[in-house]
């Protein structure tokens, strides 16, 4: 271990600000592509039900006009 | 030629291929970033002259070098559409364009705060930061381009012949990027070398660069089954599949 | 008053449809800043002196990009025709408009001139003036560029002609802009150029609206 | 109810027409006939107020329109060759905010209904450049029955319409002039029978 006790882990050699600056965005942007892409994920599948449910309106107005002319 | 490869041509094969990868890269994302990371900030030794804020090279070292992985990448995945005719292959070239994009950002971030302390300046337009910033650029301009077609069939034909544009210009805009940052050496920027490795501090470079790699590959498997899901709405399997997420979920 | 409200939740509504066409002028400022430390020179003190012309002139062309958007759809979809006859008064429904136009393209420009700032090494009292001089003249611009576009919108090649209508009337806002930041470089005072630039605002703000009303009805007939 | 005095229209230093008279009642369908370029569409935008004539004037209920427009652009409902919808919106939406616009309420229910009427059911919410040029013209025609207006100028109303379509838009001319409503319409197909007895105005092409 580099350093003596957590808190100068935590000081990180005076460059704390920066070292932790960098790993805090690097990985919070990396936390943001993933869970876009899960929340993307979960909204495409939503709208193949929404397709499904839209067709199905469609045939039924469909049928209607048939059946009422 | 390559027959094993061709079936993954077809979207529901690729859909499948892509969820059994899934898991494994995220597991391995996972236990390489953690290694890397915790062995890097705290157990590999510092740099005599930089000290600690040299460990912002764990993670900046490897989202450079795979911002520039994921734009090759991105152009096989665009060659191989356009010579087999693979639209899973076009889609992957898309799946993967954002992750590149973020892996740019990062990279340009933690470069940028790396060098604050030495230089006293967020921005110093250094060789590697500017060469850097012209590939986000890059990234931006392939992302637009998709985005401005209706059709993404043909989106995916425009993007492609971009990629490769871009690939083709990477090293042209390195190297004259390198030749003008030599030709203002004189603008009292110190050169910023990177200071040589010692094998302890290597090991946990090399692993963080496999942990982002193998995330990469995670967030563009999940990616592309959105483009797989998004381009075969209409299709039964890919109903079937919502039927499930939604009962799933309930 | 709810009538205006309207048409202001509508253009919010499509700008955020047509994220795309709203992001690409930003990037087009972001390289165009990029290209002066590749095309001049990289030294901080060079970038310092010609950094607040770059900006403002990268600021106005990346305008004039994004202004055609105005009216354009509405004019080719013919939503301009049902707004002329909704017995709403024309220049109360073009400055709302122009207000929907500047804060979807010129808000997101305050946003990023913080890293425009930082590209080009200005200080921090610097970066203060440019930030005075954008937010009172990104109004301006949208005022009085939106005049032009009322005319050009009936053209279809109506771009490059809108540059040559505007750029000269955008001269006084940029040399005025230019020199607040200067002399904020110089730590002097710099209320004078900003109480000429909102003068300038004032003046447009009154006036605009009816001469983007006429305008429309012009290109409209 | 809709008057125009000695109207004169030039576009592009051609006389279109000159010294125009024309009077249309309420309870009236006036079908404008005349061959293409014989000025159809600048008429009815000088009627709507929308291009302003080179002399004479438009008068609703005895008021001229472009002095006082306001209660002439209440009971006016203009259908020109461009839908008016904005793509990227919905049918819902686009609809939703044209009423806002001409301060007219109407519920979410009777929007779906009278697009359900002109056959969309369906399309309510999707972005209205995925629909095609006859469910678009169905989408800015919805807005007869949406808006209570006395007065209908419709624009070669029947473009991109299939047989139904016209037939259900002829016999809403129909209602609308029995209840005591005004269309001045123009097309390039002669009127059925659907559309009830109507009187023809011909525009002749002057060279």
């Amino acid at each position: 271990m580099q350093f003596e006790s957590f808190s100068d882990f935590i000081n990180m050699g005076g460059y704390a600000f920066y070292v932790w600056l960098s790993f805090g965005v690097t990985f919070l942007s990396m936390g943001i592509i993933a869970v876009q892409s899960y929340l993307k994920q979960s909204s495409l599948l939503k709208a193949v039900i929404v397709e499904q449910e839209r067709k199905a309106r469609i045939k039924k107005a469909r049928q209607e006009n048939t059946h009422a002319q | 030629m390559w027959k094993w490869l061709h079936p993954y041509a077809k979207t529901e094969r690729a859909y499948q291929l892509c969820l059994t990868l899934q898991p494994w890269f995220w597991a391995g994302a996972l236990l390489c970033l953690s290694i890397g990371t915790v062995w890097g900030l705290a157990f590999a030794p510092q740099d005599y002259q930089q000290g600690d804020s040299f460990r912002i090279i764990y993670i900046h070292v490897p989202s450079a070098i795979l911002s520039m992985g994921t734009y090759v990448a991105m152009a096989i995945a665009a060659l191989v559409g356009m010579v087999w005719q693979w639209r899973t292959a076009y889609m992957s070239m898309i799946a993967m364009a954002p992750i590149g994009a973020v892996m740019t950002f990062i990279a340009l971030f933690t470069g940028a705060a790396w060098g604050k302390p030495m230089w006293g300046a967020w921005w110093v337009w250094d060789a590697r930061l500017t060469s850097e910033l012209i590939l986000l650029f890059l990234y931006m301009g392939v992302i637009a381009l998709y985005g401005a077609f209706e059709d993404k069939q043909q989106a995916g034909k425009a993007a492609g012949v971009m990629a490769l544009v871009g690939v083709v210009n990477i090293p042209i805009i390195h190297y004259s990027v390198e030749w003008w940052n030599t030709l203002h050496q004189g603008a009292t920027i110190s050169k910023f070398d990177n200071p040589s490795i010692a094998p302890e501090m290597l090991w946990p470079l090399l692993i963080n660069l496999l942990g982002f790699a193998l995330f990469i590959g995670a967030v563009t498997t999940v990616r592309l089954r959105n483009e797989i899901v998004l381009r075969e709405l209409h299709r039964p399997w890919v109903q079937a599949l919502a039927q499930q997420h939604i009962e799933g979920k309930r | 008053m709810s009538l205006y409200a309207g048409i202001f939740k509508r253009d919010l509504h499509i700008a955020f449809k047509q994220k795309a066409e709203l992001v690409q002028p930003l990037m087009f400022l972001l390289m165009v800043v990029t290209l002066f430390p590749l095309g001049v020179s990289p030294a901080p003190e060079t970038l310092q002196r010609i950094g607040p012309g770059v900006i403002w002139i990268a600021a106005i062309l990346s305008s004039l990009l994004a202004m055609e958007r105005l009216f354009r759809d509405d004019f080719q979809d013919g939503a301009l025709e049902q707004y002329m006859l909704s017995g709403m008064a024309l220049p109360a429904v073009s400055a709302v408009k122009v207000a929907v136009h500047w804060l979807v393209s010129f808000v997101p420009l305050l946003i990023l001139s913080p890293l425009l700032a930082m590209f080009l090494n200005l200080t921090y009292d610097m970066y203060i003036a440019l930030m005075l001089t954008l937010l009172l003249g990104s109004p301006l611009l949208s005022l009085v560029g939106a005049i032009a576009v009322g005319l050009t919108v009936g053209l279809q090649k109506g771009g490059v002609l809108l540059a040559l209508l505007l750029i000269p009337v955008f001269i006084p806002l940029l040399i005025f802009a230019t020199s607040a930041v200067d002399s904020a470089a110089l730590q002097l005072p710099y209320q004078s150029q900003l109480a000429i630039i909102a003068a300038m605002l004032l003046l447009a703000a009154a006036l605009a609206p009816f001469a983007i009303a006429y305008s429309l009805k012009v290109s409209q007939n | 109810m809709l008057e125009a005095c000695r109207v004169t229209c030039s576009k592009r230093d051609r006389v279109l027409f000159e010294g125009l008279s024309l009077n249309v009642n309420a309870g009236e369908l006036l079908y404008l006939r005349g061959p293409n370029g014989a000025g159809k569409t600048s008429l009815l935008r000088i009627l709507t107020g929308l291009s302003a004539p080179d002399d004479g004037c438009v008068k609703f209920a005895g008021q001229d329109i472009q002095q006082y427009p306001k209660d002439y652009y209440r009971q006016l409902l203009y259908l020109g060759h461009k839908s008016g919808t904005n793509g990227s919106l919905s049918a819902l939406d686009n609809l939703g905010f044209w009423l806002a616009q001409h301060n007219v309420q109407q519920n979410q229910g009777t929007l779906y209904d009278t697009l359900a009427k002109v056959g969309l059911v369906g399309l309510e919410d999707v972005p209205v450049r995925y629909l095609s040029a006859g469910q678009q013209r169905r989408v800015a025609l919805s807005r007869l029955w949406l808006k209570p207006a006395r007065v209908w100028i419709l624009d070669e109303p029947f473009t991109a319409l299939d047989v139904k379509g016209v037939a259900m838009l002829e016999s809403a001319m129909n209602d609308h002039v029995s209840k005591g409503g005004l269309v001045i319409t123009t097309s390039h197909q002669l009127l059925s029978q659907d559309a009830g007895e109507h009187r023809v105005f011909d525009l002749e092409y002057r060279f």
